[in-house]
């Protein structure tokens, strides 16, 4: 059972796949994001259309959730199977929501007589209707959110919607089920409701993507949406190409011509590109490349979560380069880093990654509306105008390792690049005093990498008992976890990598060293942050939590593998 | 307006008397007769001896991968429309490792012009036989002979309706130069397979082989007419028929899509305020 | 200028692609083989069929010849261009041999008047004879070189080409050059003269490879032409695939089905096999790939060597599997090691790679024939007459990890395999507990292949001074350069893995402690097996000899860098 | 002799109403007639709901990576030519990831069939545009309609000269049962494009989409005639031919290659020594 429990209500909806369990997810947790909640969304699917058992947990309380939690407080089964998967996870004072019709003979369930409040087609909101009643939504507010999500969709049927969200909340009063009620909170404040995907779509075109390449694959599609619905009046191209090896050539060529550009995808379609990494290092050409983790090898499990992609991703690619790879932990990190990736891309003019999983990606927060002014977008013509002496050369040997780069067609300046080694002016050579000057050209970049690497953030005790160290999606269970070992009188401390390479060991060795015990914990089976940590410190981590089945981290899971 | 002689002239790495010399004069002088300057123009070549032609000449060039040279050229084009994107790479590079991208530039009638120095063999890496090669090819690799059937790539071209597809001969440079000219024109993807002799692993189909079968297609004959297309694209041992074998008039892929150009376009930060709100 | 060099004579001839010197160097070598001397070729060439300028090296001498040298004893310029390019490397002792025609105004150089000994199109063979005159090689052997190689191919003018040859040596023998003398060897061993591909292939046939798929790609691509040379008389198939993905998918088709695969590549040609290599660990199919290295990268130097894909192979793939990696020292290794590439990924149904590089790739020696007795080859259809149980399931759980592997076909058990996560039948499965079992068994895998590890060499005093660390084909340079080092007084050891994962210190960390100054030399310019030296067992190795010009390591580069 | 019982009956992952259901059946029944036991039959497939199939029969199976089930299927034909090899996947990982490995199978007339379930949308990712889909299909990635033309596979196939081209529909099942028969029993490689409404991604190509215009090909029709066939395979908005549209009797690879079974061939170790000799 979760710590937080008192603050927090732990909402599972559970139900076959084409039930409509993501559409009720949705509203609730619109409701509850408008109504001043904090949120945290964690979804697990099957690798199927319709049919098996999907849940959709909406974790909500007045303070930041973080964390997914594993305890129940409300569970309510779309099918009648969800009762018997996941009744061991029910609170002590956890409810059960199920149509009467279901039978289920269990004393912590509330049958909801669906059949009896609305048609059978307006059952999920009803549904909705109850759920909200039981954590003390504001009616109006779910009404609106109805009205706001499937207004779009279906104009026609709302009323007949809002009729179901009614008698749900009439029938949910009867009740008197106020265990799970939520402190309502004055005034709310205004909160975007978003996932990792999107937040990463928005950050790309606030840093001035203008060129996304895709081939669709589980859990990355779902930037592309984001990108395709903007693309018209954003002006950006939005396209599926053959295969993933097609994608990442079609944005570097798009890069190279001068559009700000990104690609997503898995591990297995992200295996296609690596080839064409090596090819953006060589041809200097800048590139935002987001991988969502899941599980592997080859297809996996192609709905979950895992990251064990950190070193695959790192070594990517024949040949020696430089590279920089962010792990957004949060919603917000997901915008920030994306905004990042593109600078680091356009100022280094190389591949930068983001590494995130299915569980960030689907995972809905509330998070702050963010600040869009700021550092100005990426715009590669904008240096078109600089006097540039002829003949010009793309990739002039300088002291950074980076050389002016034009765009073909803008200037009087012909643009050549090449993936053979290469002179300056960029074309092929095999003079080998320029090969070696070219390699340390591209290794140079690298320092620079370095010196604007975002440092681990360091919360909590100094000198602590236990440092918990991680890095991308797993930060808001380690923090969370750290807040409940303190509050059982440990002295705990956590460090989070929100970017994973390059590693600056004097960022953080002082962390590491002054700690009595580090522990890292890394969503994979043999610890590939650790032996990454290794290898730039000789700091060997031995203790470890690590997770491979297909879920994320939860406060719990990691405490209860410190009690092993 | 520009001349042959703005393109350059540079060494080549080329065996002497191999037919890439062909191919390079006659897109010199197809580009010099447009009268487009080399700054509007960018090629893109994959690897292969046919994929360093563009290092001889004066223009914009991304030299990519292997066999992913039309994806690298869609993507700039969709960012730049404003550039004259030609594609010059082999037979092996084109239908062989790129398979899947020429289908899909096809598919998409990407506005570019696809020039395949087609050797009928893998030159760079010594003479295997390539997708064009002819069943019984005997190599190094093959010394039973090649056992696929070849690919016709103006057969598949035709039947896939694609924009502009023409066949060239690199001993017949002006015919060739005019092709290229037509090619780079053409609203649409544009492809031309150019014949040229590989003196160095290419015993068959030597510039004799080549003399004796190419033929200008008629002054009578009509490309925008689908099933002699078809018909003449059969046409191979005998007789190889050379020109534009098929057109159409089906838009290209930047005017169906319907943006401009996304270089130089800032960002609407105003825009980018009412999708957030579209989030709270 | 090396070591040594009163032992060896290096011959170096130069000239245009294309001009054949490639099959002088060859006969040269032969000819130096069955005279009972060891040799060693290097050879430098650049990516175009015909002109530029490469070079042919044929370092000899009575004991073994390990490495290359850059002191050039007998310069063979078959075009004028070769002795500006080479004449600096030209030894005390050294010779130079032009055409009387180049006009080469040079006091160690012999102008031979090839016009006069024949006619245009035997000048080559009329060098060999100078040649071999000058370094004592006998008429006879060198004619029977002649005839076995040329005789293949033409026929009718091998007597056109002895007599060429005899005018040659009718000349050296003018000319009193008695200087690069070999002394002659009694009773001449007998002697394969095999590169390390062509030992690569000979491995494989004799460790059971049935089918090879390939798609060109220099340095590797030869592996593949002498297998196609062998094809039928061993019943093989060798088969030109339409890009690297299908090379890989097409082996592991074959390797499913019961034939014993291997593919081979270059660093981009492999970046597209990535995804594959995935399949073939989850699918646990048996699979050998051969990355022979060059300089990346993108198409970087396609002719020259590099170190630079270590890390790269390591990592490939997504997801978390076990493989072995292992990095052939020597022609021998690469025979060696090829077949017990085709043993470890049968015994453990996994990929397993062999790294090697153009240098070694290309590099001709003499070597004492194999014995190709001993371990039976593999093959996978000898087990199928085990009993085993209805319902057979090819993934069981086991305490090693390894499952019985039937053939599909033959017998009367039905053979499933799923790139997705699956049961221990095969098909595909979303139940996570069966994930966490599945992963643990593939990595229990990786424990067997540890334990049987191949150890690094270690040659040469205890407690040196200085321990040379290196693996692959940087091993003869290195043990060269270690005896160098000791003549100089130098207590120096050697340290060289021919196996580069998995790493298991306890083989070798005795080694490395008790070394005062411990170098890692690599072909490549950021040190990769120093860290992961330092990932493995925390020993950080600060002192590197690196090369990354696209050229191979010799003693004399070595002993430079070790003196800044 | 095997029956439909032989195959087994499993519970699937598919969508109730959907395509595959009819051609699983198909299948089935086709194995069936011909007798061929499972332990025979070697199923290979990529990823995708079509993919899934060879999961819900009993039968050999190696279910590949998304795209790659053809250079799967050819190696396993190639290390035993005794397996009945028969390729199930998606129009998206055949025609679209898989484009390549299409062409070069064709090309080989490698013994197999291939089937493909082509619902003319990507179904597991959740309804994106397949290289089939309708110019103009609207879907949360292609908001504007998608804008590259259709693959026209049989167009392609048949202009290639492959082997055996045939289209069924999942609605005509008894058809369909028919042409795998006669696709497994052809020598060399038989396409069947399997037409199947994908009731949750596809609201254009429905069953009575199809139902409306799949049409049997006419008993006197010759598919040996590839001018006819040709024309066929140009048929599809308002009437869509289903049956065998081509077939010729190019030898298949396997026998073209000359090599029997690699799967339980020892190695002769004379002939190695005797080839080391060589290298003396
Ligand atoms: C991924 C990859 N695979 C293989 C190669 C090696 N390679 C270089 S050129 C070439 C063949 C070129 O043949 P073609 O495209 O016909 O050009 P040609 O040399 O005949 O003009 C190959 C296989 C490579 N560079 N990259
Ligand atoms: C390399 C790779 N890219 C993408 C995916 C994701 N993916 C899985 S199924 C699929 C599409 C399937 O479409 P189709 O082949 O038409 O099969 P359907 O589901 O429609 O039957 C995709 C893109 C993947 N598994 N691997
Ligand atoms: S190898 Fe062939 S294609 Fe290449 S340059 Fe020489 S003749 Fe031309
Ligand atoms: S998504 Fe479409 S293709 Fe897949 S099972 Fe459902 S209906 Fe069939
Ligand atoms: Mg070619
Ligand atoms: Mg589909």
């Amino acid at each position: 059972m979760g710590r937080n429990e008192g603050n927090c209500v732990n909402v599972v909806i559970g139900g076959e796949a084409g039930q409509g369990l993501v559409t009720v997810g949705q509203l609730l947790a619109k409701s509850l994001a408008r109504s001043g909640y904090s949120i945290l969304v964690t979804q697990a699917y099957q690798s199927r259309i319709r049919g098996g058992h999907n849940t959709f947990a909406v974790r909500v309380g007045i303070d930041e959730v973080m964390a997914p939690q594993e305890a129940i407080d409300l569970l309510v089964a779309f099918s009648a199977e969800t009762v018997p998967l996941h009744r061991e996870e029910l609170s002590a004072r956890g409810l059960i929501l199920a149509d009467a019709r279901f039978n289920i003979s269990d004393d912590a369930c509330l049958h909801v007589p669906f059949e009896k409040l609305t048609a059978e087609r307006y059952i999920n909101t009803a549904a909705l209707g109850v759920i909200a009643q039981i954590l003390g939504i504001d009616q109006e507010v779910a009404g609106q959110a109805v009205q706001d999500l499937l207004g779009k969709v279906h104009l026609d049927i709302v009323q007949e919607n809002k009729k179901a969200l009614e008698a749900g909340f009439g029938w949910g009063k009867e009740q008197a089920a106020s265990a799970l009620h939520l402190p309502s909170v004055n005034k709310p404040p205004q909160r975007l409701l978003m996932n990792g995907n999107e937040a990463i779509a928005l950050g790309a075109v606030s840093a001035g993507l203008k060129f996304y390449s895709f081939y669709p694959m589980t859990p990355s599609t779902s930037i592309g949406i984001s990108l395709a619905g903007w693309a018209r009046e954003l002006g950006l191209i939005v396209e599926q190409a053959e295969d993933e090896i097609a994608v990442l050539n079609m944005a570097l060529g798009a890069s190279f011509a001068g559009a700000p550009s990104m690609v997503a995808t898995a591990g297995g379609g992200f295996a296609l590109m690596v080839e064409a990494v090596s090819l953006a290092a060589m041809t200097e050409t800048p590139v935002v490349i987001v991988v969502a983790q899941r599980p592997a090898p080859a297809t996996g499990l192609p709905t979950r979560t895992e990251q064990g992609d950190l070193e695959f991703v790192l070594h990517a690619g024949h040949g020696e380069f430089p590279r920089a790879v962010f792990a957004p932990g949060s919603v917000e990190q997901c915008f920030e880093l994306a905004k990042q990736s593109f600078y680091t891309a356009e100022r280094y003019q190389s591949p930068v990654f983001i590494l995130t999983d299915q569980f960030l990606a689907d995972s809905y927060r509330t998070i702050a509306p963010f600040a869009l002014d700021g550092t100005p977008p990426v715009q590669p013509w904008s240096t078109q105008g600089l006097k540039i002496e002829a003949p010009y050369r793309r990739f002039a040997l300088t002291d950074t390792g980076v050389s002016p780069r034009l765009l073909p067609g803008l200037t009087e300046h012909l643009v050549v690049a090449d993936s053979d080694e290469h002179t300056e002016d960029g074309h092929i050579t095999e003079d080998l005093s320029m090969r070696t000057r070219m390699v340390l050209k591209r290794l140079t970049k690298g320092e620079g990498m370095r010196s604007e690497a975002v440092p681990p953030e360091h919360l909590g005790d100094g000198k602590p008992e236990v440092l918990l160290l991680c890095w991308g999606s797993s930060r808001g269970a380690v923090l969370e976890t750290a807040a409940s070992l303190r509050s059982q009188g440990v002295r705990a401390a956590t460090l989070h990598f929100s970017q994973v390479w390059p590693l600056v060991p004097e960022q953080f060795m002082g962390h590491l060293q002054e700690a009595q015990r580090v522990i890292c914990v890394e969503g994979n089976a043999t610890g590939q942050m650790a032996r990454l940590i290794r290898q730039e410190t000789g700091f060997h981590i031995e203790e470890r939590v690590l997770r491979y089945d297909g879920l994320p981290f939860t406060p719990e899971y990691i405490l209860r593998q410190l009690e092993h | 307006m520009a001349s042959v002689k703005d393109y350059g002239q540079y060494e080549t790495a080329w065996c002497p008397g191999c037919g890439n010399f062909g191919i390079l004069l006659a897109v010199k002088r197809a580009l010099a007769a447009r009268g487009i300057e080399p700054r509007q123009i960018l090629f893109v070549s994959g690897i292969g001896q046919a994929a360093k032609a563009p290092h001889y000449l004066n223009a914009n060039l991304f030299n990519g991968l292997h066999g992913r040279s039309l994806p690298v050229a869609t993507g700039a084009k969709l960012a730049n429309p404003g550039l004259t994107v030609i594609v010059e790479s082999g037979d092996g590079c084109t239908y062989g490792e790129g398979g899947n991208h020429f289908l899909a530039a096809i598919r998409r009638n990407i506005d570019i012009t696809m020039l395949v120095h087609d050797n009928q063999v893998y030159g760079l890496t010594k003479g295997q036989a390539s997708p064009t090669s002819g069943e019984g090819f005997v190599t190094k690799t093959q010394p039973e002979g090649s056992t696929s059937a070849p690919f016709n790539p103006i057969g598949v071209a035709v039947a896939m309706r694609a924009g502009f597809v023409a066949r060239g001969f690199a001993g017949m440079t002006d015919l060739l130069s005019d092709l290229i000219q037509q090619a780079v024109i053409h609203p649409g993807f544009a492809l031309i397979d150019v014949l040229h002799p590989c003196v160095s692993f290419n015993r068959v189909n030597t510039w004799e082989w080549y003399q004796e079968r190419c033929e200008p297609l008629p002054k009578t004959y009509d490309p925008t007419d689908w099933n002699a297309a078809m018909a003449i694209a059969q046409q191979w041992e005998e007789r190889i028929p050379v020109g534009v074998i098929y057109r159409n008039a089906r838009p290209p892929f930047t005017e169906r899509m319907g943006r401009g150009p996304l270089v130089g376009q800032g960002v609407d930060r105003d825009k980018i305020k009412r999708i957030m709100g579209g989030f709270l």
